[in-house]
């Protein structure tokens, strides 16, 4: 038995499986925020925790490939950049004016259909963007933070580990 | 007829669940209380699910609205995911219970601890 | 006719959190951690189901959606605590 | 492949999330062609995020014949859960329990089909997969009522579930 994997294949495949269809799950909370419960927040949340998902499988392998820091605090800001910048675009009559809506720019169907809300799914996906990144940004920095700490008193901690299986 | 059978796979869902329940506060350990949890619960969650599957299509059916097919496909996506999920959660949380050391009780054989 | 389906489905749901309550109490007996998680996937398991029955009595399609989502959720934390039982993230 | 898993992976989310929208209009089918648009573009950029996750190195499962031997699979599956369920029904009631962790050795070579083989051993009578081998692709056992303590296949345990599983995956 190697102990190192300390996560099986068993749980490493259902991960796999699942991921895919975790995101366009939260995506289609997002694109769906003006019709149902749900929306932006919600959405981001759930595309985050599959994130969360290969993170708790692979462990720090996956955190050194895939994570990059600076990708994701850039999706940050471009999400709470593109929200601002979506509220300024109606300023010419309100803060927040759905100009493209009112002045039939785009997605100005008749409402109840998925494309009638004007600026709404935008605003939705760019809060989406922001929640997922800084959700992903938090579990990976606790994480990481575990990891350095377990290599300053890893091996006092894998001797208690030990003791207790005995 | 279909409040028949509905009633029906709901009071087997019930049960089941029930049972689940119990066996959780009554078995020993933690091996056989995930047996109880895992097993009992999803299979009567599978029943309730199924008892909403049959009244959403019978009232597809007859109503012709898109609320109840709405209401079938996503029960049968969300027994989908319990059927993945819950027996990997399961093997999760005893595979860590044994590496962390805690083995089961009055087992006749542990093959497991005598490879270690 | 005085039994209707939304009352059937009804009382499924108070039944299946009345259940719930039983295996809240494992989670506060349960000598170890592992115990409690036990009770705790149960507990997750007996909210997905009743959520599911919930949506068909008040005819909302968009509790099932929760429900899903529940049960994702459920899943990726159960596993975040196995991970924590076995000793971090190692 | 990349771009053939990319293709997958695209068609595969594109299933799904118009199995979610079903129902929404009339244009295509019983989708609406708004629907039929956001589901190609979100398709598509998951099918970028996730090219490599959902689609190992082997394509052999996105066969459709697998897909038909995985359906009717659940047949018997379901017909030993609902055995093992009354079973265990019946331990709970009573109590009397014979508990061990046996080993049992298996001949998957797939990582999909010892997953499918392990959730259906935790789905079955009385048993719940506690480890597994990755190397030598044994499993470990949990056994609520141990009636053979060193099993030679996994006939005892799960019956012919193995048999399908290879069928299917392999």
């Amino acid at each position: 038995m190697n102990k190192d994997e300390s996560i099986s294949v068993i749980v490493r495949t259902v991960a796999n499986l699942l991921f895919c269809f975790i995101i366009v799950y939260g995506l289609y909370i997002i694109m769906h925020g003006h019709l149902s419960p749900g929306g932006g927040f919600q959405g981001g949340v759930i595309i985050a925790a599959s994130a969360a998902l290969l993170f708790v499988a692979y462990g720090y392998k996956f955190a050194d490939e895939k994570y990059s820091e600076k990708g994701f605090t850039f999706l940050k800001s471009a999400g709470a950049l593109a929200f601002t910048g979506l509220a300024f675009a109606g300023i010419g009559i309100a803060f927040f004016y759905n100009i493209f809506w009112h002045e039939q720019i785009v997605l100005y169907g008749p409402p109840g259909t998925l494309f009638s809300a004007g600026i709404i799914p935008f605003m939705n996906f760019a809060v989406g963007t922001k929640v997922l990144a800084g959700i992903v940004i938090g579990v990976f920095t606790l994480g990481l933070f575990q990891m350095a700490k377990g290599e300053t008193d890893g091996d006092g901690r894998e001797e208690g580990g030990g003791g207790a299986e005995e | 007829m279909i409040l028949e059978i509905v009633i029906i796979l709901l009071i087997i869902g019930l049960v089941f669940n029930l049972l689940g329940s119990i066996g959780i506060l009554r078995f020993p350990d933690v091996y056989t209380r995930l047996h109880a949890g895992s097993k009992c619960a999803t299979f009567g969650s599978i029943f309730t699910s199924l008892a909403v599957v049959v009244y959403g299509s019978a009232m597809w059916y007859t109503q012709d609205s898109m609320v109840y097919a709405d209401m079938v496909i996503h029960t049968v996506i969300a027994v989908i995911c319990l059927l993945i999920t819950n027996p990997t959660g399961a093997h999760a949380i005893a595979r860590a219970a044994h590496r962390s050391g805690i083995m089961p009780i009055r087992a006749v054989v542990d093959r497991l601890k005598e490879e270690k | 006719m005085s039994i209707t389906f939304s009352t059937v489905f009804m009382i499924a749901a108070v039944l299946l959190m009345s259940f719930t309550l039983l295996a809240l109490i494992r989670v506060f007996l349960g000598p170890t951690a592992p115990d409690r998680v036990v009770g705790v996937d149960t507990v997750n398991t007996l909210v997905v189901a009743s959520m599911i029955v919930l949506g068909a009595a008040y005819n909302r399609a968009i509790y099932i959606e929760i429900a899903i989502i529940y049960a994702l959720l459920s899943f990726i934390g159960t596993i975040f605590i196995a991970r924590y039982i076995k000793g971090g993230l190692r | 492949m990349p771009l053939l898993n990319f293709i997958v992976t695209v068609i595969a989310c594109l299933i799904f999330y118009l199995i979610l929208t079903a129902g929404s209009g009339t244009d295509i089918l019983i989708w609406s062609w708004q629907q039929f648009a956001v589901g190609i573009l979100f398709s598509l950029v998951v099918g970028m995020v996730g090219r490599n996750v959902l689609v190992g190195k082997d394509l052999r499962m996105v066969n459709p014949r697998r897909w038909v031997v995985l359906i009717v699979y659940l047949g018997p599956f379901f017909l030993e859960m609902a055995k093992a369920n009354i079973d265990v029904a019946i331990r709970i009631i009573t109590g009397n329990i014979n508990p061990g962790i046996v080993k049992i050795p298996t001949n998957l070579k797939t990582d999909l089909g010892i997953t499918m083989l392990s959730n259906s051993i935790t789905l079955t009578p009385g048993t719940l997969t506690v480890d597994v081998d990755e190397k030598t692709r044994e499993l470990y056992v949990h056994w609520l009522d141990v009636k053979v303590k060193e099993p030679e296949t996994s006939e005892s345990v799960s019956g012919s579930l193995e048999k399908w599983i290879r069928r299917a995956t392999e």
